[in-house]
């Protein structure tokens, strides 16, 4: 890469740097904000001007950089006619906006915002004119929507601003992506992203399948951001934006990208019918459609908007019509329109400015007022108008003589009468903004009294009005830039020339009816516009909104709906997709042959298996009698631990059946607090509903266990069979399964369980300081069926039980790496002891003589779990790594020791913690709750009246 | 034997959807505990049933056993099913004493009404 | 010696299992809670009794490894027994019989379901107070 | 003080032990020893919960007090089975007595209640407020008195005598 | 072995009891403490990050048992990916909770942090799929705890539900695993691969059926139709700053199904064929479809925002469905920006919240520092709607780009162009009504005082400190990161995905077991060796250890 | 002989079970379901026992005494709350 390539990218990184620094010069004032916000301008001029002779000697610039080639995108830059068109357009008109802005904002404008938001946009517009790579385009192409939504946008406080952007996103959003669509599949059918090699395919593109999805999805961007027919509504909306704004954006850049897309596409996908009748057709009627609706807007900048439509349409008809005589004059009309354009919609600016208004029929005579404006204004409105010696004059005199000889379906008089009734409505308009706003009488009731403003206001669309002329005059200064980008545009190097008379042509007898017409429907514009005000038109902003707003209430509807907050229906969605798809799986393949005998049914499991079944029916059956299906639950965890007994488990009924226990200790401490009765509430159809799910549920699951019961397969617990013990040191698998070859999922359950007891208390905590808080305080929920609250008798019993229940967990710990037992089952047997100790003589008493911290509990059974599988480090050896021995030393015969009983201990310690830290946590809600606190082990102690019968006496 | 184990899981597994499928805290909490208790069932199932021959090696002897592994699976999971349904217990206390209802459902009107305390 | 040892504990075991059936049938047959309440903790109590006995002497006797921790169920058993009993009975009371229906105490408190000990029940706890 | 600090509860220090032996089901020299112990040490921990030991007196009228209760036992459930199985609902004549009680040791109490919970027909009920009666129900009696006077005789006058 | 590798797990875990234990009562320690371990959390990542971009897997064999037999953990280019972006993430997340005083809300806020932090990278490091649901859980229930952290009516009940429906994911999770167990006899990821492919598909009813209760089981982790009806709820009423957390853990969803459902179950695998991706690719559709209405129709800031990571989800999910390398290379570079993308929202919008009195998208007058937050909100919504010039824009196109296979083509790419367009008018109503329209609307007087009387959360009028900016900034700024460098990102996942779908190198790194472990196998079957020593055995042929 | 008397046995705490089963369903009283399911408790470990000398094998005898200690504490629980409304207050 060259020393050229290099300015390239610096200058197309420019403003997003130079954005940079409006927000941090507003601080040193408006005037240092303006000039500093220009200067990244400038420089980016300066650049493009030098590299301007190499571009019109015919070379392309170009510039890569590597960014995500998985996707084929590149930073790639290139810069050639019709880049160097629009990229002195973007940046030339940029600086006199910038000039313009810096008068035109008030003072109350957040000026750095605006400075920001207007570089952002620059920089993507120019973006898109120099990208080389249409992914990279892309990146800039939706980078002028959001930019251009916040300057819509940018008067925030105003509805009609925040309506118009969000409007303008959308719908210009809506054709970007569309475009993503379009772009994605022409770059599939070239093979690569490059904008050179897809302009260099136009053949294979035209021939492929693929075509016509890419040239739609292509033109839809297009069509969206110039505003073609139908998607011209948004761009009149979008004039709430400041005025500066609207020239810039709506006028001479933004605009105008969606022509350039189709201008810079062309050699790809351009000269085909369906390219002509689509571009062709719509450029033609967003035209006519364009003007007539220009001449009947009274808000200046809404006539000139609907121009601008107009306007836009007419580069489209050309562009569409896919000749390169249409290209030169599109490209020629491309530069005449942003001229008197800008020119204009300054002029507007400034009327507004002054005399605080943009309605046509409140203004008038204001040529005397403000004179040099009323200059201004009026030369380009010529121009516009296409009024001979202006250069609007010469390119649509260009336009005319293209529509005359162009064909539609045939029919050689549609395209050039319409493009004469489009002149004519033009010519109405430019002439009706021209005499209703600085022609007649001057008035005596301006919301403000105008004057022409300071020179720097004046300055930009005073030089563009001068451009006007000189180009209007001497239209072969602008031939070298038209030839480079018309050439550019059609991919071959044309010659074009510009010249004033043209001699006697179809296009002067058209250009004459449309200036003579204009003029006529100017002087009866006044019953026109009773007509027009009269007749029914849909409004498209409201039509815009109202879909918006259906589209949203629809969402909302459907969100809510189907998000209700029913997290029942959500269960049963879940388990009716789990069933349907669980199924639809299983047809999917088959299953072996059976290949296990069925075991034999011993009467006692039959009884056992009755008991179950009438459990879950009594739970289900009682379940709106909380209490009574707490007691049948416990059925339902003697039957399953009396079966895992007889199915050879035994670790498993133990834990089962002490796990039972403290589940339902909680289930009761809940209860304490919920309603005690569940509310008949659902219907019966629900009922059934949810039946019959649960029926299906229940079969699948079911039907899935008796499948892979009667069929073996090879499993790897052969492995932990075999080295149990000489491995692991136990001869009790499942636990040396749970302490070592599987420890590590046991060290996730413990913190599982650790964290529950966090996780209560915490919530306890919220809940006290909560507004539950005080309502626990005020609402009483002691039964109270009974005056006696600790019972001698238990708490005598208790005594006595509570060191043997300790004996047994102490017991269960130490032999459960060879027999059934083991850290967690010993740690929910002496939880379970605690329990008995805290019901019989409550809590305050029993917690006062308690000298552990549970949370301390949890804390170090995690750490001792940790560590002790951290410690395998030391040896070398993998986390969990563990090891065992033996000790013989008499009188103990042999004593065996494994890292893993530690590991059980951080088990043991962290279970015990964690249940009793949920115990304390629900127990200290009930305190809370105004219960009161016993200071005594039991109610009362008989020995008691004998010492107060002796000390009486 | 399978045909009873299946059975019983089909029978806990569809009470305790049945019950899920209520509209208060607290028989979703029965609900869950019959799954748990269903589900443990069923990965217990998954190894060979079978009867006297717990994995409890015999030093001396050269015993069959059967398979420890799903044994130590359900053992992790009823652990921490408990801790799961211990958690749910709590924070339906806290919703019923926060909110007033135990209602699982939360309807439009729950969600648009701040009903201060009572 | 060994067909000693085998009668002896089959007739344990069909004690045991009279017993057992007898308790848990009580608890269908009698008429109210408080005559059921009689049936299992007498029955079961020595069935479990027999039962656990039984075992005992099985493995002492028959497999020849001497065996006494079944002695320890029985002792959790014979503690407990009485305390749920208790508990039921209390519970029985406290929601189906007034005070008028049964005997008074003939002493200066009453029944301990319905009135409170000597003393009252407790304190306030700190966190009633507010923190 | 030291020695009570350390061996709160000797008895239950004892009975841990053979409880221990029992759970592992082996007398040998190590268990004894791991017994002795946990028999020591799980009462420290567990003192607290346990504040007053009481006393015991006549260790052999405790001896002689359980044989006692075990044959009545005996005899309850043979009589309760029978009523149970044979006697017709209609013919069961059920009664509350109240015991007022001379014990006032918990201990002894709750001893006393648990008896009459596992002998012959009656179930301790509950205890009065300040725990100086017994409210028992009786299965089956024609006589209410005669079994409140044979609680007390039987079991209130040698429980009197251990813990008293 | 690398010891590293069980770090992210150890270091929360050892740090979360000190925190939440000792630590408990001085809130400036526990801060310093909870801090200080996330940063070193993300410095081990990078190492481990490092580590595996050279393209070895390393495997770490806990206790020393060898695979499949024992618990291994497995360190590749994924899982190293995801505990680096979990540890950015929770960085950010940390730093923001503390500087906006959400930690001190409520107790234990720190130690169900690390706790979380611990569950997710275990689950992102295990081999073992019994294992990947014990971290699950670990990683859920800590995230019940954070959820209802500091409690609040709203908050309690959504949570209940939030519970509720993980507990039925969970039971399903293990329902899934016992068939998986009873059909195939093993739990090793790399074991399952292995067995699979003996499987012929007219005897895998089981596993398929395995196969697809575990899809679901993650689908409801990720937010799936028609299993995603949670999650709107759950994040919309969890406390802003864990919802952002929260981004990571729809993340674990999609994580599992990469992992499982191409290595085990992947399309080439007769027993189980494209039934995975049939079907993900029909639930991803829909779900863009409900995240993109979501966002138009919401009422509320919050339920927008969780609605917009729905979609995110769904876009994500349609990429991973296709289970090609392309497209899964665009599925990793999408899940890390979309899970700083809905950070950064979260992130923003607390700052927003708690600034007013609820987050009802009516308009309230303007906050303090309104432009601030809303060139915030800007940022993080067109990272999120998949505006240029941040990461959300590539990754749409990746995805798009790599979503072209017949009767995928049309629905993919009309589900992800109208969603972003619905989402993007969405957005900009939202932010229209918090941002611009609120400069213009004053509240009469007495009607505040009211309202902020019955709020249980209370409003602050303070202005953000730089630090309480800082993290949502970080967020966004990873997004212009993952952009501006996406180039070399996409080379990395490129070779990961290429990892991914490589189902032999993962089975012969994780099967291959050195010399030297325990147990010395008294072989465990007939053939003489015990499990697979290398690649050659692990590719191919069976492993039928005929008992 | 044993055998004989082990299912003579086993049959009586198996019919048994039923009798509980049914008081528990039936009630009427909430006291009367407790102490159908206490029964149950017990009945369930004389069956544990009875299957252990069935099996010639003392491994389940942990599991009969572990029921009886959590029996007797559901059994309390379940009275105190219908007693005090708190179970351990
Ligand atoms: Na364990
Ligand atoms: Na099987």
């Amino acid at each position: 890469m060259g020393d050229g390539s290099n300015l390239l990218v610096i200058m197309a990184l420019l403003p997003f740097v130079g954005a940079l620094v409006p927000g941090w010069m507003i601080r040193a004032g408006r005037n240092a904000c303006a000039t500093f916000t220009a200067i990244p301008t400038i420089l980016a001029l300066v650049m493009l001007g030098l590299l301007a002779p190499d571009v019109m000697a015919g070379e392309v610039i170009q510039a890569e950089f590597s960014w995500l080639p998985q996707l084929g995108l590149s930073a790639s830059f290139f810069l050639d006619g019709l880049g160097l068109l629009f990229a002195g357009m973007i940046l030339g008109v940029g600086l006199l906006i910038i000039l313009y802005a810096r008068f035109y904002l008030s003072g109350e404008d957040p000026m750095g915002q605006f400075y920001t938001y207007l570089l952002l946009f620059q920089g993507a517009m120019l973006g898109i004119v120099l990208s080389d790579n249409i992914l990279l385009l892309l990146v800039f192409w939706e980078l002028t929507s959001l930019s251009s939504f916040l300057l819509i946008g940018y008067w925030k406080h105003l509805p009609e601003g925040r309506q118009g952007a969000r409007m303008a996103l959308a719908v210009t959003g809506a054709g970007g992506l569309a475009m993503i669509g379009g772009m994605l599949i022409l770059g599939n059918i070239v093979g690569s992203y490059n904008l050179t090699d897809i302009l260099a395919s136009g053949d294979l593109i035209q021939s492929s399948d693929w075509y016509v999805p890419a040239l739609v999805l292509i033109l839809l961007g297009a069509f969206t951001k110039s505003a073609q027919f139908p998607f011209h509504f948004w761009l009149p909306h979008a004039m709430a934006a400041p005025t500066p704004v609207s020239a810039y954006l709506h006028s001479a850049t933004m605009v105008k990208a969606g022509v350039f897309l189709m201008a810079r596409m062309w050699p790809a996908l351009a000269g085909t019918e369906i390219w002509f009748y689509i571009v062709a057709s719509v450029g033609l009627i967003t035209m006519v459609l364009g003007a007539v609706i220009a001449l009947f807007k009274d808000d200046l900048k809404a006539l000139l908007a609907f121009s601008t439509v107009s306007h836009l349409g007419l580069l489209t008809m050309l562009l569409g019509f896919g000749t390169p005589a249409a290209a030169v004059a599109a490209v020629f009309h491309i530069i005449n329109h942003l001229t008197f354009k800008a020119a204009l919609f300054m002029t507007a600016g400034i009327v507004d400015h002054e005399a605080h208004t943009r309605d046509i029929k409140r203004l008038g005579g204001l040529a005397r007022l403000m004179p040099i404006t009323a200059t201004i204004g009026t030369i380009a409105a010529l121009s516009m108008a296409g009024i001979p010696l202006f250069n609007g004059f010469l390119s649509k005199e260009m336009m005319l003589e293209e529509a005359s000889h162009t064909y539609w379906f045939e029919n050689p008089w549609i395209v050039p009468a319409l493009a004469t009734l489009g002149a004519l409505f033009s010519v109405a308009y430019s002439l009706r903004f021209i005499f209703h706003t600085f022609g007649g009488p001057v008035r005596d009731d301006y919301p403000h009294k105008p004057h022409d403003p300071p020179f720097g206001m004046y300055a930009a669309p005073a030089l563009l009005a001068v451009l006007v002329v000189l180009i209007g005059l001497m239209p072969f200064l602008a031939e070298p830039l038209v030839t480079v980008a018309a050439s550019a545009v059609a991919g071959e190097a044309l010659h074009p020339h510009l010249k004033i008379w043209h001699g006697v042509t179809p296009a002067l007898f058209m250009s004459l009816a449309a200036i003579g017409g204009g003029i006529v429907f100017l002087l009866i514009h006044r019953p026109l516009d009773r007509v027009w005000l009269a007749a029914p038109r849909p409004e498209a902003k409201a039509i815009f909104e109202w879909i918006v707003e259906k589209l949203a209430a629809l969402s909302r509807w459907i969100t809510e709906i189907s998000h209700n907050g029913a997290i029942s229906r959500y269960v049963a969605i879940f388990t009716v997709a789990s069933v349907a798809l669980g199924f639809a799986a299983y047809s999917g393949g088959g299953v072996g042959p059976e290949t296990r005998a069925m075991l034999p049914i011993p009467p006692l499991v039959g009884v056992g298996w009755f008991a179950l079944v009438c459990g879950v029916g009594a739970v289900v059956v009682f379940h709106r009698t909380r209490f009574r299906a707490l007691v049948v639950l416990s059925i339902i965890g003697l039957m399953i631990s009396a079966g895992f007994v007889y199915l050879s488990a035994p670790d498993l009924a133990l834990t089962q059946i002490s796990v039972e226990t403290v589940t339902i200790m909680l289930l009761l401490l809940a209860l304490h607090f919920i309603p005690k009765e569940t509310p008949k509430e659902s219907s019966g159809l629900l009922r059934a509903r949810d039946g019959v799910i649960a029926a299906v549920a229940g079969l699948g699951t079911g039907a899935l266990a008796y499948t892979f019961m009667l069929r073996d397969v090879d499993t790897i617990s052969g492995f932990h069979l075999d080295n149990s013990y000489e491995g692991g040191g136990g001869s009790n698998v499942v636990n040396v399964i749970l302490v070592d070859f599987r420890g590590y999922d046991t060290y996730g359950e413990i913190i599982v369980l650790g964290i529950a007891g966090l996780i209560i208390y915490a919530l306890m905590t919220a809940l006290l300081n909560g507004p539950a808080g005080r309502k626990l305080r005020n609402t009483d929920f002691t039964r109270d069926l009974s005056r006696d609250r600790h019972p001698l008798m238990m708490v005598v019993a208790t005594r006595v039980m509570m060191p043997i229940a300790v004996m047994v967990g102490i017991y269960i710990f130490l032999r459960g790496h060879n027999y059934p037992g083991g850290g967690f089952v010993a740690g929910l047997v002496i939880a379970i002891a605690l329990l008995m100790q805290y019901m019989a003589s409550g809590f305050a008493w029993t917690q006062m003589r308690q000298r552990i911290q549970y949370h301390a509990m949890i804390g170090f059974g995690v750490v001792i779990a940790g560590l002790t599988g951290a410690g395998a480090w030391l040896a070398g050896k993998p986390f969990l790594t563990s090891a065992y021995g033996y000790i013989h030393r008499p009188p103990i015969e042999e004593f065996e020791w494994a890292t893993a009983l530690f590991f059980d201990l951080g088990v043991f310690l962290t279970v015990l913690g964690a249940v009793m830290l949920m115990l304390y946590s629900l127990s200290r809600i009930a305190r809370y709750a105004g219960q009161q606190v016993n200071l005594e082990p039991m109610d009362y102690d008989p020995a008691d009246r004998v010492k107060k019968r002796e000390g009486s006496e | 034997m399978e045909l009873v184990v299946a059975s019983a899981i089909g029978v806990l597994t569809a009470g305790g959807v049945y019950l899920v499928l209520r509209l208060r805290a607290f028989p979703v909490i029965l609900g869950l505990s019959l799954l748990s208790y269903a589900v443990n069932v069923f990965i217990f199932a998954s190894g060979q049933l079978a009867v006297n021959l717990p994995p409890i090696l015999d030093k001396y002897g050269d015993a069959s056993y059967t398979d420890p592994l799903p044994q130590a699976l359900v053992l992790t999971a009823i652990v921490i099913s408990f801790g799961m349904t211990a958690v749910l217990v709590m924070i339906a206390i806290g919703a019923f004493l926060d909110s007033g209802t135990d209602k699982v459902n939360i309807s439009r009107e729950d969600r648009d009404v701040e009903d201060p305390v009572k | 010696m060994e067909q000693f040892a085998e009668i002896l504990i089959s007739a344990f075991l069909v004690i045991a299992g009279i017993f057992g059936l007898a308790g848990s049938y009580g608890l269908v047959k009698l008429r109210d809670t408080m005559q059921r309440l009689h049936a299992p903790t007498k029955a079961t109590t020595l069935g479990v009794g027999g039962v656990l006995i039984a075992s005992m002497l099985y493995f002492g006797l028959i497999r020849q490894s001497l065996s006494f921790h079944e002695l320890l169920i029985s002792i959790f058993l014979f503690l407990t027994a009485p305390i749920t009993a208790n508990f039921i009975a209390k519970t029985f009371l406290a929601q189906n019989v007034k005070p008028e229906d049964i005997p008074e105490t003939d002493r200066a408190y009453g029944w301990a379901v319905y009135e409170d000990p000597p003393g009252g029940t407790g304190v306030e706890h700190e966190d009633q107070r507010g923190e | 003080m030291l020695a009570r600090r350390l061996v709160p509860h000797p008895i239950i220090s004892v009975l841990l032990l053979i409880v221990w032996i029992m759970l592992v089901n082996k007398v040998t020299v190590g268990n004894l020893l791991l017994g002795a112990i946990f028999g020591l040490a799980v009462p420290v921990i567990t003192a607290p919960y346990w504040p007053d030991r009481p006393t015991v007196h006549r260790p052999f009228k405790v001896l002689e007090y359980i044989l006692i209760v075990l044959w009545d036992i005996i005899v309850a459930n043979v009589e309760v089975a029978l009523i149970i199985l044979f006697k017709p609902n209609k013919k069961i004549e059920s009664h509350w007595i109240n015991v007022p009680l001379e014990l006032t040791s918990a201990e002894a109490i709750t001893v006393l209640a648990g008896t009459i919970t596992m002998t012959p027909g009656t179930v301790s009920a509950m205890l009065s407020a300040d725990g100086g009666n017994i409210l028992v129900h009786c299965l089956d009696t024609d006589d209410p008195d005669s079994v409140r006077a044979d609680i007390k005789q039987r079991y209130e006058r040698r429980l009197k005598e251990i813990f008293q | 072995m690398n010891h590293w590798i069980i770090a992210p797990i150890i270091l929360p875990a050892l740090l979360a009891p000190i925190l939440g234990y000792v630590m408990r009562h001085d809130v400036t320690i526990a801060r310093i403490g909870s801090i200080a371990g996330s940063v070193a959390m993300v410095a081990i990542a990078a190492g481990l990050f490092v580590t595996a971009a050279g393209g070895d897997i390393s495997v770490y064999r806990l206790g020393d048992w060898p695979a499949p037999f024992g618990i291994v953990l497995v360190l590749d280019r994924l899982s190293a990916l995801m505990v680096l972006l979990t540890s950015v993430l929770a960085l950010i997340v940390l730093i923001h909770a503390v500087a906006t005083n959400w930690d001190a809300k409520g107790v234990h806020f720190h130690a169900l942090f690390q706790f979380q932090l611990m569950g997710i990278a275990g689950a992102f490091l295990t081999g073992d799929v019994f294992n990947l649901f014990v971290f699950f859980e670990v990683l859920l229930i800590a995230s019940y705890g954070l959820m209802i952290h500091s409690g609040g009516r709203a908050r309690m009940r959504a949570g209940l539900q939030y519970v509720v429906m993980n507990l039925a994911g969970s039971t399903l999770f293990l329902f899934a695993l016992g068939t998986l167990y009873a059909s195939t006899g093993t739990l090793n990821i790399a074991d399952l691969a292995v067995r699979l492919q003996e499987i012929p598909v007219e005897e895998a009813g089981l596993v398929r059926v395995a196969a697809m209760l575990l899809m679901i089981v993650f689908a409801v982790k990720a937010a799936l139709f028609p299993v995603q009806f949670w999650l709107p709820g759950a994040y919309s009423n969890a406390p802003a700053p864990v919802a952002a957390l929260f981004a990571i853990m729809t993340k674990v969803g999609a994580y599992a199904i990469l992992r499982i459902h191409n290595v085990v179950f992947g399309p080439d695998i007769e027993a189980t064929g494209d039934m995975a991706g049939l079907w993900l690719f029909a639930a991803a559709i829909v779900t863009v479809a409900i995240g993109a209405m979501g966002v138009l129709g919401a009422r509320r800031l919050m339920p927008l925002i969780a609605f917009s990571v729905l979609g995110s989800m769904g876009t994500l999910m349609l990429a991973i469905a296709a289970f090609t390398p392309g497209a899964t290379t665009a599925a990793l570079y999408y899940l890390v920006h979309s899970t700083f993308a809905a950070a950064a929202l979260f992130l923003i919008a607390d700052l927003v919240i708690t600034r007013r009195p609820g987050d009802t998208l009516t308009t309230l007058p303007a906050t303090v520092q309104n432009g601030l937050f809303a060139a915030l909100f800007f940022g993080a919504a067109i990272g999120m709607a998949g505006m240029p010039p941040l990461s959300g824009f590539l990754g749409k196109l990746f995805v798009l780009e790599n979503l072209r296979a017949p009767g995928q083509m049309a629905w993919a790419w009309s589900a992800i162009l109208i969603g972003s367009l619905v989402t993007i008018v969405g957005f900009a109503r939202a932010g229209s009504a918090l941002f611009w329209k609120s400069t213009a609307f004053v509240l009469p007087e007495n009607t505040i005082t009211e309202s902020e009387e019955d709020e249980e959360v209370p409003i602050t009028h303070e202005p953000a400190r730089a630090w309480e900016v800082a993290p949502t900034m970080a967020a966004i700024g990873a997004l212009a990161a993952l952009s501006i460098f996406a180039g070399p990102a996409a080379r990395y996942l490129e070779a990961t995905s290429d990892q991914i779908i490589d189902r032999t190198g993962y089975v012969a790194a994780v099967l291959s077991n050195p010399d030297g472990l325990k147990p010395y196998p008294k072989s465990h079957g007939d053939e003489e060796a015990g499990y697979g020593e290398d690649a050659a055995k692990a590719e191919g042929h069976t492993t039928e250890e005929a008992h | 002989m044993i055998e004989m008397a082990l299912i003579f046995a086993m049959a009586c705490y198996g019919a048994g079970l039923f009798f509980n089963l049914w008081r528990i369903l039936r009630g009427p009283q909430a006291a009367d379901r407790i102490l159908a399911l206490d029964t149950m408790v017990i009945n369930a470990i004389a069956l544990l026992i009875l299957y252990g000398i069935k099996a010639n094998t003392a491994t389940y005898y942990e599991a009969a005494m572990l029921v009886a200690m959590v029996g007797f504490v559901s059994t309390v629980a379940y009275c105190r709350f219908l007693l005090r409304g708190d179970i351990i207050e």
